[in-house]
């Protein structure tokens, strides 16, 4: 039952919103809405579960650690500071208010930071991985250094010439390969719906 | 806020630290680095408490339930909470109810709206006439990718014959799609990394010009 | 609303504007009706007409309806209504020389905001509708008689019976694969190069005596990549269970960590160890794809993994992972349907499951009929479409049509 | 350890550092690098160069402030080229929130280069139903634009006396941020048959390079890229040709990377290859 219960409900659930893909009725609708809420609502009120999890695991590092308890405070006081700051609506939408600060200069600058780490990334991901090892390397390597080509001025035919296979390789090969991947990435996921909803495959649902 | 006020400036110096300090990864990991990985997973944890319960917590839960009285939006809550037994040893397996449902409905809604989008969508689009011009023989070509580069993803016949052939050119196609991809990158990452570096060199040029 | 009565504002000022003399009002547009508009909710009316004789003249068409309005405010408009009362939905355009025009007046809104939707078309009640012409030169015809339609709810979308088929022929393929297979016929999978490393991976980590890293991506739980992706995480921790390595499991959605920590604790079961199940190694980081990178990042730094495995959905973060995993040394193996990121991992981790072979991997790991059954199913539904298409390209270069396209049009 | 190996194993911080230094010093010091020039901006350009004294091009700005980096310096060139030249411009805008930006646009170059609505250059605004509008147009700019965006009568400005319709311009140009670009190739040129060009963002320049093989359209600026490329043409540096030294020189440190790399590879595998014949010959 413990066991059985839950794959026969993925079952009901499944099949009723696939169904529900081929009634255009109001009804229809309305159910799809609030089926879609059951998935917002359970995935909100899982995260004092998150939370949790984060918090042990911080509190567990200092404890074990000593050097590590002044990054495990940062953590914590990180945390609290954001929810105090946010714990009423003005504080947390005011645009000179700690939480809109606090977004604005750290929360926004780490993440553009972060991210533009992949300009330094891409170019030491090109001098490892670029090596004409075997036919398919090298095509994947002369590709890309043709399209990456087209920023640099080169004297003419040569940039006409540049110009011109760029254009055929995104629009030949590169879309036949994009439109490739997705054709069978949709089936692919759509077999291994199937597969869920018919309970052949759980192991995501795991152990008690 | 005026960003060379005193304020502006002291607010700006911390975002520079940050992104400093975030850079400083590339040549190793440091307590520097280290702190503020830390610092900003606190952060982060406590503005998206806060946004989810401004948004959709109070869209989906308080407001339905407590003041519009819409009962039925008990259920899913309810559901929720069942998630938390998860922690709990004995009581466990009831959160696998919750689950079920998250799961049920994510992967009903997907086949349908998949086969439309992913497969209808999709070939609908490559079917076009091969004609006798320079763009409908480059079609040609295109379309002849797509069906060696599809023949690559036939798991369960051996690939050898025609089968073999054609998902040779397969693999082929789609290393050039994907040498294609990557070359076309490196513009947007680079013109990510040049805005911090003039965020930094603003800041320093307000800094030193007596900003403060 | 502020649009009609700018146009109709416009429209005043052009006929206005014009110069006077002999000018002929055009044709006003033939054989109007309104019926129910299929395959939808149950507000919306589709009305159908023809082009008058003298269609070239005529810019466009313009599409009048009575307002909705709540019982409250009392019963629906006659259509003996005076002409002020009267609202233009929607304009029309002659294309070329189209014969038959038509015009879906659609609106599920009663309220917008405060205000009563005058545009809202209720279900099973009846709206009155009347067109005209606007020609050109400016000039307006008079309008066609007026009819009147009443909108339905519709219980089947008949032009989404092409992904019904599809959906019932894969299900239908794949329980008789199944069933086949369990008759003991055995099924051939070509080997996939990522997987076949996958013991190999974990038994290097084994003897250098460093942990396992396992990323789920940055999906959520619901994503189809990310579901197939606890299937090769139940492959590796059983794995690790047997060599004893730990596997570390970071993850950024809270509902993710719960399925990962029944995933590995089961395969821990079915692999005898249960005692060797750590469920702090499974834990969440944040929600928020940045800060989780970063501190994944640097995990994989101090921890030393000598393993790292990314499977499911990864957005830009896909290098930012590889690049640092490749600093420490480690074997990387990766798996996403994201088309954008695949080049990422392609050209920075050791293997990579391209698109669909992340799903066809627990077929390949478990080699168990009931999951190899569905792949072969499939492989001819994928063969399937290549056919159609093939044929589709073949009737439209030669025969100039397109039946084959409209069987597969997507609504 | 011979100098391949050493090459093939270089510590990457040495990469991330000429890569930094590659972005940073072209970011903080301004410098001038040219752009390879393509046929399609190189269209436009010319035809954009025969607009000279008195002749009118029709301008559609059919962009809003979210596609506003790669399209406003292709906008901001070419009105600056006509204007120099004596050119006059009918504008219009199928954008719900591209009026505004327009305006800004317009009213801010005028005044820079002393010309006048009316006389130089007419904003005609906005009206929705793209499809319509561009119709509607065909048979004469009054019927979707009795009054200009300013209020003022189309019939007052003397530069539209006998100008009506698309075939009273040279030509079209839309820069498009969405779908407008293919209501001006379904309904303006296929319908009435007016030359037309684009100017799209990156993005979406792949679906649009088609319809210059077909000759639908006769030039396209593809971009940030094309908006340097018309820059350079126009020999007037602005925004598009200040965000192009730092991409040339890190895309050129890049390949310079692949290049060594590959170098240092093919050179072990000789190597190898030549130690591993001595062998099997001793």
């Amino acid at each position: 039952m413990k066991r059985q219960l839950p794959i026969i409900l993925v079952f009901i659930c499944g099949i009723t919103m696939v169904i529900q893909f081929f009634v255009p009725h109001e009804y229809s609708e309305d159910l799809f809405q609030y089926a879609n809420d059951f998935v917002i609502v359970i995935g909100i009120l899982a995260l004092p579960v998150g939370i949790y999890s984060l918090m042990t695991q911080t509190v567990r590092k200092a404890r074990r650690e000593p050097k590590e308890r002044l990054y495990s405070l940062a953590t914590i006081a990180g945390f609290l500071v954001m929810i105090i700051a946010g714990s009423r609506r003005e504080w947390f939408t005011g645009a000179t208010s700690l939480s809109s600060n606090m977004f604005n200069y750290v929360l926004v600058p780490a993440q553009a930071t972060l991210f533009s780490m992949l300009a330094f990334y891409i170019a030491s991901a090109a001098y490892r991985a670029f090596r004409a090892r075997t036919l398919l390397a090298a095509l994947l390597l002369l590709t890309a250094f043709v399209v990456m080509l087209r920023m640099i001025p080169l004297p003419e035919p040569l940039s006409t010439w540049n110009n011109d296979v760029v254009r055929w390789i995104l629009e030949v090969p590169n879309m036949a390969a994009k439109r490739a991947i997705i054709i069978g990435v949709g089936l692919g996921a759509v077999t291994y719906s199937i597969k869920i909803v018919l309970g052949i495959e759980r192991s995501y649902m795991g152990g008690d | 806020m005026d960003p060379t006020s005193a304020w502006g400036m002291v607010w700006r110096g911390i975002a520079a630290l940050i992104t400093l300090a975030i850079f400083s990864f590339l040549w190793r990991d440091n307590p520097v680095y280290k702190f503020i990985e830390r610092l900003w997973v606190g952060v982060v944890t406590g503005y998206w408490t806060m946004l989810l319960y401004y948004t959709s917590f109070t869209d989906k839960v308080r407001v339905p339930i407590f003041e519009e009285g819409q009962w039925w939006y008990i259920f899913p809550s309810l559901l929720g909470v069942l998630m938390w037994f998860r922690l709990s040893k004995k009581y466990g397996y009831v959160s696998r109810y919750a689950l079920a449902f998250y799961i049920g409905i994510s992967t009903g809604v997907f086949i349908p709206l998949t086969i439309k989008t992913s497969i209808l969508y999709q070939v609908q689009g490559t079917i076009r006439a091969i004609d006798p011009t320079w763009t409908g023989i480059m079609f040609g070509i295109a379309f002849l990718g797509i069906l060696c580069s599809l023949s690559y993803f036939f798991f369960s016949k051996e690939h050898t014959g025609v089968l073999g052939v054609s998902s040779k050119i397969g693999i082929y196609t789609l290393m050039i799609g994907f040498g294609a991809g990557f070359g076309l990158t490196v513009m947007g990452r680079v013109a990510l990394l040049v805005q911090r570096v003039i965020f930094l060199r603003d800041y320093g040029i307000d800094l030193l010009g007596g900003g403060l | 609303m502020g649009r009609t009565i700018l146009f109709l504002l416009l429209a005043t000022l052009t006929l206005l504007l014009l110069p006077g003399g002999a000018r002929s009002a055009p044709e006003p547009p033939a054989r109007l009706t309104a019926r129910d508009n299929p395959n939808d909710s149950g507000h919306g009316i589709l009305l159908e007409w023809e082009a008058p004789a003298g269609a070239e003249s005529i810019l466009a068409y313009e599409v009048f309806r009575l307002p909705w309005r709540p019982e409250s405010e009392g019963p629906p408009h006659a259509p003996d209504t005076p002409d002020s009362v009267w609202i233009q939905v929607g304009t029309v355009p002659q294309v070329e020389d189209q014969r038959s025009l038509e015009y879906v007046d659609e609106d599920d809104e009663r309220m917008l905001g405060t205000a009563v939707n005058q545009h809202f078309v209720p279900r099973n009640g009846s709206v009155y509708y009347r067109v005209r012409s606007l020609a050109t030169d400016g000039t307006r015809s008079a309008f066609c008689p007026i009819v009147s339609g009443t909108a339905i709810g519709n219980w089947f979308h008949t032009q989404r019976v092409n992904a019904l088929v599809i959906a019932i022929i894969l299900g239908a393929l794949m329980v008789y694969f199944i069933r086949k297979s369990a008759g003991g016929i055995k099924l051939y999978i070509r080997p996939i190069p990522g997987l076949a490393h996958i013991d190999e991976a974990v038994g290097r980590a084994t003897e250098m005596g460093r942990p396992i890293l396992f990323v789920l991506g940055t999906g959520t739980a619901g994503d189809i990549a990310t579901l197939a992706a606890y299937t090769i995480l139940a492959r590796v921790a059983r794995i690790t269970a047997e060599y004893q390595t730990p596997v570390l499991v970071p993850v950024n959605d809270p509902v993710m960590m719960l399925m990962a920590q029944g995933t590995v604790k089961e395969a821990y079961l079915e692999a005898g160890r249960p005692d060797l199940y750590r469920p702090e190694n499974i834990f969440y980081i944040s929600a928020m794809q940045f800060p989780y990178v970063a501190a994944v990042n640097g995990l994989m730094l101090r921890e030393k993994c000598a393993t790292n495995f990314y499977m499911g959905v990864f957005h830009a973060e896909s290098l930012l992972l590889a690049e640092a995993g490749s600093t420490t040394g480690a074997i990387q193996i990766s798996g996403t349907d994201q088309v954008s990121q695949i080049p990422f991992f392609v050209a920075a981790t050791d293997f990579t499951l391209i698109g669909e072979e992340l799903y066809a991997a627990s077929a390949y790991l478990s080699q168990d009929p009931k999951l190899i059954g569905p792949l072969k199913a499939q492989d001819f539904v994928k063969a399937a479409i290549l056919l159609i298409a093939l044929l589709g390209v073949l009737e439209a270069t030669l025969l100039s049509s397109q039946w084959v396209r409209s069987l597969i049009e997507a609504h | 350890m011979a100098w391949y190996d050493r090459l093939l194993a270089v510590d990457r911080r040495w990469i991330y550092l000429i890569l930094a230094v590659a972005v940073v010093i072209p970011a903080i010091w301004t410098m001038h690098i040219p752009v390879s020039l393509s046929s399609e901006v190189e269209n436009v350009f010319e035809r954009v160069s025969g607009i000279q004294d008195g002749k009118i091009m029709f301008l559609a700005i059919d962009y809003d402030p979210s596609t506003m980096a790669e399209l406003s310096p292709m906008a901001e060139a070419i009105l600056r080229q006509v204007f120099r030249q004596n050119g006059r411009v009918v504008l219009s805008s199928l954008s719900q929130f591209g009026p505004a930006m327009t305006d800004e646009i317009m009213t801010r170059i005028a005044g820079e280069m002393g010309k006048v609505s009316g006389e130089d250059y007419v904003f005609l605004g906005y009206k929705p139903y793209p499809a319509i509008t561009i119709l509607a147009m065909g048979t004469d700019f009054r019927v979707p634009f009795p009054t200009d965006y300013y209020g003022d009568r189309v019939d007052d400005h003397p530069m539209m006396a006998g100008v009506h319709n698309f075939d009273d311009v040279e030509f079209v140009l839309s820069l498009a941020g969405g779908n407008a670009a293919d209501m001006w190739i379904v309904y303006g040129n296929a319908k009435y048959g007016v030359p037309l060009a684009l100017g799209v963002t990156g993005v979406m320049a792949t679906d649009y390079y088609p319809y210059l093989q077909s000759g639908q359209l006769f030039g396209l600026l593809p971009g940030i890229k094309g908006a340097a490329e018309y820059e350079q043409l126009n020999e007037s540096p602005g925004d598009g040709l200040r965000g192009i030294p730092y991409q040339t020189t890190s895309h050129a440190v890049v390949l310079v990377f692949i290049v060594l790399t590959n170098i240092a590879f093919f050179a072990k595998r000789s190597a190898q290859r030549k130690h591993g014949m001595q062998a099997g010959l001793s």
